[in-house]
């Protein structure tokens, strides 16, 4: 499939006021390594935001710093416009609404795809604190979850050991689990890495319908998705920002394309 | 050089692979390309040696002439099997550079001729990967998921293995670097390397394989050829639903 | 006072061989030694079995009797805590818990309770002079003695290929198998070797503690302490760390005598509250 | 056993059964343990002999149990051996935690139990009842005429170090008291952790003090005194003029240092088989059934079976209350007490210790002879003079 | 669904069974041994919670066992109330006292969690020790009375029965953690804590509630058994301790639950027979035990009738296809070993 930039501009048409995620001078370093060097991000409301760059670029990092896995050695993160991120714990700043999936697979190996979701689901509720309450409790979000998981394509393996799942399956499950907190901004590593041509189609139609209402920021290498889906691009280098812009501008760019893009178009 | 005879898997009781057969010659970039779950890693971890841990198999696996089918793991590597895992292994205990280091090259012995392909000196793996230079003493896990993958490959390549089996070596490689491991494998075949390649990047695919195997549920469907490949591809684009 | 931390650091030998043999053994491996108590207290009785039937001297002894523990050490890596390594850990952890409890009650039926005798060797009878102070020389070698150890076992484990081969293979057996290293021939000796330290440390202790069964149960306890202090699994801080402990409980036993017994469990704590992962310790890295 | 209080006839239950409760497999096993069984069915077999067909109690049954160092285990087998194996009496039990949860089983059970092993001074303290009896020695015994005794021998200055658990705080309160009332002084007195292997930063310490103590006091027992002892040796405190007396030597602690090691080092005993020729023959009988020396605790057992069955026979039945009162008061004389009587008021046994002192390996003639007897404390001082008055029967 | 249903239903039955057992035990065997074995299982139970739930190996449990233990006593023989008063009083101690160890140790996981709450444990066990004037030191605090309203229940027969409730509801409270939404969420940060994180859970606070509350269950067992002997001793504070019950719970079956009664069953019974055997062995056996459990019979003895069942029923069944894996919480600990995460570990043989 051949993507243009027309899909995109379509979408990018209605530029939000105030930015639902906002960085300000993130810097991470690692023994002395900044890996993270003076980020600044604004990500508008209900835009979809790709953050692109070169492998060790620092867009992993970034997602750590934002979602609290890591505390960056300065800067701040706010959501909102008022709420500060930087020193609440990663449970904490996904129950102000930022989800994330991760890179690399981790999911509960023994359980089920439909526990899983289940389990997501009832994060917010506080349902999971009742150790007083039968766990037939957690069958209200039974329906949902089956449905989320018809959406990712995974309807036909919903009672399998996540763990037997083929890497493509574990990946879908991992986004299921992102909507599944019905999150204000979703944060997507790679969504569409290790995925069949196929399944990374429909992975694009799926974040294309569960934008609606919601933020998106993704971390991507694969240009088709992030020329179907983008309406905004943020190309990190060495752990700064080099460009930014509308997938159009910057891939023309020379600095991206001698950076990041390469000149021929084998990559997909 | 290489020979697969009727390979299943098992996990337990579910079959992940049925009587797969191919071959591999010496010199070539082949492709295993199919959906997910089709089987793809399974293969490569029984050539490998690996799958003892799952389950059962069956079949006979043939380097050289030589049936390795109950040969163990380290054995199959130091036969000049170099493996990439899907799931990159890198150990985080050791620096970036002992991640390196650690496996021993291919020697030429009796069994193992020599005279294919050299191992890469360390500086020329630096040179070829300049990231993994600079980052060397850094614990191997804390490099990017992109480094992570350069350093698999440059792991096997410094080994001097002579049949690479990478088990998707682009994902999460920026298009740039897609392109370098392209010409990295184009130029290791030079050198005399074969390479098994499973991936599912059909572009990236199409433009460094010699000929393609086909599977789907643990069946090898399709078995393109050399020539076939060219007027094929867009056959092959198709049965893999694009 | 300087006599005091002198002593304390000769206090804190034993900790830091012990603590460098479990580390070696679980940073390694994986594994928990809990029977480590037992081979230490094993070492002891090794000695004293060497004088008191065969007349072998200490300094035999010191050589023979870690060897032979090393040796046994690995017959059991290869019958059992194989078998159980690629479980949890905790399987390992539970079985030389249950073969700590049996090699103290074989000792004890063998040789009762009480203690059993062993001199210090003739040649390190007197003191020696050390400027400021004069001081045991028995002591003065045992201190010398291991720190050259741990000196010895650090280089060797992160300078040299054998340290590395090993690492990898706790973190990756079968990964490192298919890079073709046969991880079974390493990780043996490896056992053997932690074992021995073990022994060795024991041997040390015959001429100037009390060898009985018990000696080992409940200095283990400590050394775990010592181990979480430094850092898990890091070999660098268990060795800091052991004569550190040392150190601090010679110089509590002398001003907070009343807290002397949970000193080292209150440094614990604090170390935890302060860096869960230890002084030493590696954080996770998430992707 | 009988029931309690009733009936009033000979024997229940068809004999009389001895229970040796103690630790068969932990620190005590080898004071204590199974020789100790050895040790009373020596007194049965002398009882028998001595009264034949007068005993009252014609069959006579010994029993065992291991404690395992639980008073849990030692509760719940202190029961069972009262109800189920009839046992009439409870002998030995030396830990003290496990003495004390079998006072209150005799308490309610109405049966006798007869400690020997244990140190602490609560068995005839708040824990004492009607049924309980204390029997050998106690911590009071230990500290008190160590203490005294080595004071007015010229130690006036002491620096106790003692291990910080009950039976090392009782030794050091008494040692304490009976050194200043000796007329001596305690300069310093440390408590060390408990078990310790390293002790030097004690003996660092000593010869250090202000006044210099002439005497290092140490109450501590089995492997933490070797560990101490060695230790001592090897700083050398002895040539530096500090002498060493301990609370608690037994003869297989003098064996695993050697003699030389403890040469000269005082401390008080109940019993030693090296006393007298009585005591002599009594170790060689004992050492032909079981190939050792006796302790001192398996001497006080024997007599203890002995001076119970002794009471069975007097009251002509083995009936708890009746033994009890034929126990109470009565004065006794065996291989094991001397000057002895069973305090009415405690049932604390008072009888004659011993200040012992190691010999150097040049005396000693054969293996385990090792300890001389330097003087007799008799009766009315070993022992506390007053019974504590928490003790109600 | 259904197969929850029908496990549940076998539960039940299962259920009716343990109550039965529990109820004529005494006539049984030496009713004061059944009453240990009452609070070893009970004990055990909220040491599983921990281990086969959560996927941490406390070495450390005597800490709550023994602490409740000399708070309950403290409490009857100082405070004067009521025994039942007392073992809340005790459990509730504990559960105080599962806080700031908890705080610390939940950071960890793994043998290096063992090892820590070990290392607490010991010191509790000092400070208990040397805090003579309330604990009584080794001596043990003695003479702990047992009557309610004037009534004696020395008679260890009738205690059975007045401790039993205690205990019963102390199982059913630990059946119901591990069946309700908390148990549920336990599992999967225990096979995956930072996924959980992920999607919210805090981890570290959930495993503190875990801990927590299975010190609190502790607690109970340790206050029935205090009040039952009559006295409360350092030993029950001992590592010893610890490692009998995590004996109990792997004998029984890791991450059964109920496993962990019959392994009180066994060891009590065993000790209870060796002390009276004359074989002089007590550690060479429980170490052979534990050997043996651990090489060649890691479900436990509960594990492996669950798993013959299962197996059964599944073949009855006649299951074609993909071989679903079980939808209960998994029999073993943790996922091996956690710090690789690499599919050639996790999904390496179980068990
Ligand atoms: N550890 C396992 N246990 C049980 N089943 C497994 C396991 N690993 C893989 N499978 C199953 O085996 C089949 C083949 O899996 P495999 O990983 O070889 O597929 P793949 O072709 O590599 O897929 P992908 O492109 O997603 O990596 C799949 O159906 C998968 O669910
Ligand atoms: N925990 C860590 N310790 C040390 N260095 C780290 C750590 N985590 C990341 N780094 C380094 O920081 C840099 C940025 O890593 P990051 O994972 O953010 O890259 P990325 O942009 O996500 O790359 P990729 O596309 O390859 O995933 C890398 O060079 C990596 O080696
Ligand atoms: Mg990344
Ligand atoms: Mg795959």
């Amino acid at each position: 499939m051949e993507a243009g930039p027309t899909g995109s501009a379509a979408q990018a048409e209605s530029p939000p006021a105030v930015p639902v995620l906002r960085a300000r001078g993130l810097v991470r370093e690692f023994r002395g390594f900044r890996a993270v060097d003076g980020v600044d991000l604004d990500v508008a409301e209900g835009s979809v935001h790709a953050l692109v760059g070169p492998n060790g670029a620092g867009k992993t990092t970034l997602f750590n710093l934002l979602t609290g896995f890591l505390k960056p050695t300065a800067g701040s993160v706010v959501i909102d416009g008022h709420r500060e991120l930087v020193g609440r714990s990663p449970e904490a700043i996904s129950r102000l609404g930022v989800a994330r999936s991760f890179q690399i697979t981790s999911l509960f190996p023994d359980l089920t795809p439909q526990q899983h979701v289940e389990l997501a689901l009832a994060g917010p509720t506080g349902l999971g604190w009742r150790f007083w309450r039968s766990d037939r409790a957690l069958a209200r979000f039974a329906a949902p979850a089956a449905e989320l998981l018809d959406r990712v394509g995974l309807a036909g393996h919903a009672g399998v050991p996540a763990g037997s799942l083929s890497y493509g399956r574990k990946r879908a499950l991992e986004l299921a689990l992102a909507l599944a907190m019905d999150p204000k901004v979703l944060l997507l590593d790679e969504p569409t890495a290790g995925m069949g041509v196929e399944d990374v189609d429909r992975t694009i139609e799926l974040i294309r319908t569960i934008r609606a209402g919601r933020t998106v920021v993704m971390v991507e290498h694969n240009m088709n998705v992030v020329a179907s889906l983008a309406d905004r691009v943020t190309v990190l280098q060495h752990g700064k920002v080099l460009v930014e812009g509308a997938y159009a501008e910057i891939r023309h760019d020379p600095r991206v394309i001698t950076a990041y893009l390469g000149d021929s178009d084998a990559a997909r | 050089m290489l020979r697969v005879d009727g390979l299943s898997a098992w996990y337990g009781e579910a079959q992940a692979l049925r009587e797969a057969s191919l071959r591999v010659d010496e010199g070539e970039i082949v492709t295993l390309v199919g959906r997910n779950g089709a089987g793809k890693t399974t293969l490569l971890r029984c050539l490998m040696g690996l799958h003892g841990t799952y389950g059962r198999t069956s079949g006979t696996i043939t380097l050289d002439g030589e049936d390795i089918t109950a040969l163990p793991a380290h054995l199959r590597a130091r036969r000049g099997l170099g493996y990439v895992p899907d799931d990159r292994g890198i150990y985080a205990t050791l620096s970036v550079e002992e991640n390196l280091l650690l496996a021993p090259l291919v020697k030429g012995s009796a069994k193992v001729k020599r005279g294919g392909p050299r191992p890469w000196p360390l500086d020329r793996i630096y040179e070829t990967f300049p990231h993994l230079k600079e980052r060397r003493r850094a614990p191997g896990t804390t490099l990017s998921g992109g480094e992570q993958q350069m350093l698999v490959l440059a792991r096997v390549l410094r080994t001097g293995a002579r049949l690479l089996l990478c088990d998707e070596p682009t994902e999460g490689l920026s298009p740039l670097f897609v392109q370098r491991i392209g010409e990295i494998l184009r130029e290791v075949r030079a050198a005399g390397t074969t390479v098994l390649l499973v991936e599912q990047n059909v572009h990236f695919a199409a433009s460094v394989a010699d000929r393609h195997y086909l599977l789907a549920e643990g069946r090898i469907v399709e078995a393109l050829d050399r020539d076939q490949v060219r007027e094929r591809e867009h056959q092959l684009l198709e049965y893999l639903g694009i | 006072m300087l006599q005091q931390a002198f002593n304390g650091l000769v206090g804190g030998s034993f900790y830091a061989l012990l603590a460098l043999g479990l580390a070696v053994i679980f940073g390694m491996l994986g594994v928990v030694n809990l029977a480590h108590g037992a081979f230490y207290m094993l070492g002891a009785f090794g000695a004293f079995i060497a004088l008191d039937s065969f007349g072998l001297t200490f300094w035999v002894a010191l050589a023979l009797v870690p060897l032979l523990l090393g040796v046994a050490g690995a017959v059991l890596e290869r019958l059992f805590i194989r078998r159980l390594a690629p479980l949890d850990p905790l399987y390992n952890f539970l079985f030389t818990f249950g073969l700590a409890l049996i090699l103290q009650d074989l000792v004890r039926r063998e040789y009762g309770v009480n203690s059993q005798p062993y001199p210090r060797p003739p040649a390190l009878e007197g003191t020696v002079d050390l400027g400021l102070f004069t001081y045991p020389a028995y002591q003065v070698f045992v201190l010398g003695v291991s720190v050259l150890m741990c000196l010895v076992v650090w280089v060797v484990l992160t300078r040299t290929r054998v340290g590395m081969i090993v690492r990898a293979a706790t973190e990756r057996p079968e990964l490192t198998r298919a890079l073709g290293i046969d991880v079974g021939r390493w990780v043996t000796p490896v056992f053997g070797f932690g074992i021995a330290l073990a022994a060795f440390a024991g041997v040390l202790a015959a001429p100037m503690r009390a060898v009985n069964p018990l000696m080992g149960a409940d200095l283990i306890i400590t050394v775990f302490a010592v181990v979480v202090i430094g850092g898990l699994g890091s070999v660098f801080g268990s060795v800091a760390a052991g004569f550190a402990v040392g150190l601090v409980s010679a110089l509590g036993n002398l001003y907070v005598p009343a807290l002397s017994q949970i000193l080292v469990f209150i440094l614990m704590a604090a170390v935890l509250l302060w860096r869960p992962a230890g002084l030493f310790g590696r954080e996770e890295a998430y992707r | 056993g009988g029931g309690p209080g009733g009936g009033g006839g000979a024997i229940s239950d068809g004999g009389v059964v001895l229970a040796v409760l103690n630790d068969q497999s932990g620190i005590y096993a080898d004071t204590s343990g199974r020789s100790t069984v050895e040790a009373v069915k020596m007194a049965v077999d002398d009882y028998r002999a001595k009264y034949g067909d007068q005993a009252v109690a014609k069959k006579v049954e010994v029993v065992a149990a291991d404690h395992q160092n639980k008073p849990e285990i030692a509760n719940s087998k202190a029961q069972e051996l009262y109800d189920r194996e009839h046992a009439d009496v409870i002998l030995d039990v030396p830990t003290s935690s496990a003495a004390l949860a079998v006072a209150t089983v005799a308490k309610n059970k109405r049966k006798v139990f007869i400690d020997v092993g244990a140190a602490s001074t609560e068995l005839e303290g708040k824990a004492c009842n009607k049924y309980t009896f204390h029997y050998g020695y106690n911590s009071y015994m230990l500290a008190h005429g160590t203490g005294s005794e080595v004071t007015k021998d010229g130690g006036e200055n002491w620096y106790i170090v003692y291990p910080d658990y009950a039976f090392g705080q009782d030794m050091n309160k008494t040692f304490g008291s009976a050194i200043q009332a000796a007329g001596g002084t305690v300069v310093q007195a440390d408590p060390t952790p408990f078990p310790n292997d390293n002790f030097s930063t004690f003996l660092l310490k000593a010869p250090e003090l202000d006044p210099k103590p002439q005497v290092l006091g140490t109450m501590h027992a089995g492997g933490d005194l070797i560990n101490l002892v060695k230790q001592y040796n090897e700083y050398k405190l002895r040539d530096k003029g500090v002498r060493l007396a301990l609370g608690l030597l037994s003869m297989s602690d003098i064996h695993s240092l050697g003699p030389d090691a403890l040469a000269g080092t005082r401390y008080t005993t109940m019993w030693t088989w090296t006393y007298d020729d009585k005591t002599r023959a009594w170790a060689d009988k004992f050492q032909a059934k079981t190939g050792k020396r006796p302790t001192s605790n398996m001497a006080a057992n024997y007599s203890a079976a002995l001076q119970y069955l002794e009471a069975v026979q007097r009251a002509g039945t083995d009936n708890s209350d009746k033994v009890v009162a034929q126990l109470e008061g009565h004065s006794m004389e065996d291989v094991f007490v001397r000057n002895g009587t069973i305090r009415a008021q405690d049932h604390l046994l008072l009888h004659d210790a011993y200040l012992t002192e190691v010999k150097a390996a040049s005396e000693v003639k054969e293996p385990y002879d090792y300890e001389k007897v330097l003087k007799t404390i008799p009766a009315a001082e070993a022992f506390q003079p007053q019974p504590d008055p928490a003790c109600k029967l | 669904m259904s197969r929850l249903a029908r496990s549940d239903r076998g539960g039940i039955v299962l259920l009716a069974l343990g109550l039965v057992a529990a109820l004529v035990l005494p006539w049984l065997i030496y009713p004061p041994v059944a009453l240990d074995i009452a609070c070893w299982a009970l004990f055990a139970a909220a040491v599983d919670l921990l281990l086969g739930f959560t996927g941490l190996l406390s070495f450390g449990h005597a800490a709550f066992w023994g602490g409740s233990a000399y708070c309950t006593g403290l409490l009857v023989l100082h405070g004067g109330l009521p025994f039942p008063v007392a073992i809340l009083g005790g459990a509730a101690f504990a559960a105080l006292l599962a806080l700031p160890i908890g705080y610390l140790s939940v950071r960890l996981t793994g043998i290096y969690f063992a090892m820590v709450t070990l290392a607490f444990a010991q010191m509790l066990y000092f400070l208990a020790n040397q805090w003579r004037d309330v604990t009584g030191g080794e001596n043990g605090l003695q003479g702990i009375p047992r009557e309610l309203f004037g009534l004696d229940l020395y008679d260890p027969f009738s205690f059975y029965y007045a401790g039993l409730p205690f205990v019963l509801a102390g199982l059913a409270a630990a059946w119901r953690i591990v069946r309700s939404p908390f148990g549920r969420v336990l599992v999967s940060i225990r096979d995956n804590p930072s996924r959980a994180r992920a999607l919210g859970y805090p981890v570290e606070r959930y495993r503190l509630l875990a801990f927590v509350l299975s010190a609190a269950l502790s607690g109970v067992a340790g206050g029935v058994f205090a009040i039952g002997h009559g006295f409360a001793s350092l030993d029950g504070l001992y590592w010893t301790t610890s490692g009998q019950v995590v004996m109990m719970v792997i004998l029984g079956g890791i991450g059964t639950l109920w496993g962990g009664a019959i392994g009180a069953a066994i060891v009590v019974q065993l000790q209870d027979f060796l002390a009276t055997s004359g074989f002089e062995g007590i550690g060479i056996v429980t170490g052979t035990i534990f050997i043996v459990i651990v090489l060649l019979f890691r479900r436990g003895i509960w594990g492996t009738a669950r798993h013959l069942i299962a197996a059964r029923v599944s073949s009855a069944a006649g299951a074609g296809g993909a071989r679903a894996g079980s939808p209960e919480p998994a029999p073993a600990p943790a996922s091996p070993r956690p710090a690789g995460g690499s599919p050639d570990a996790a999904a390496g043989e179980r068990c």
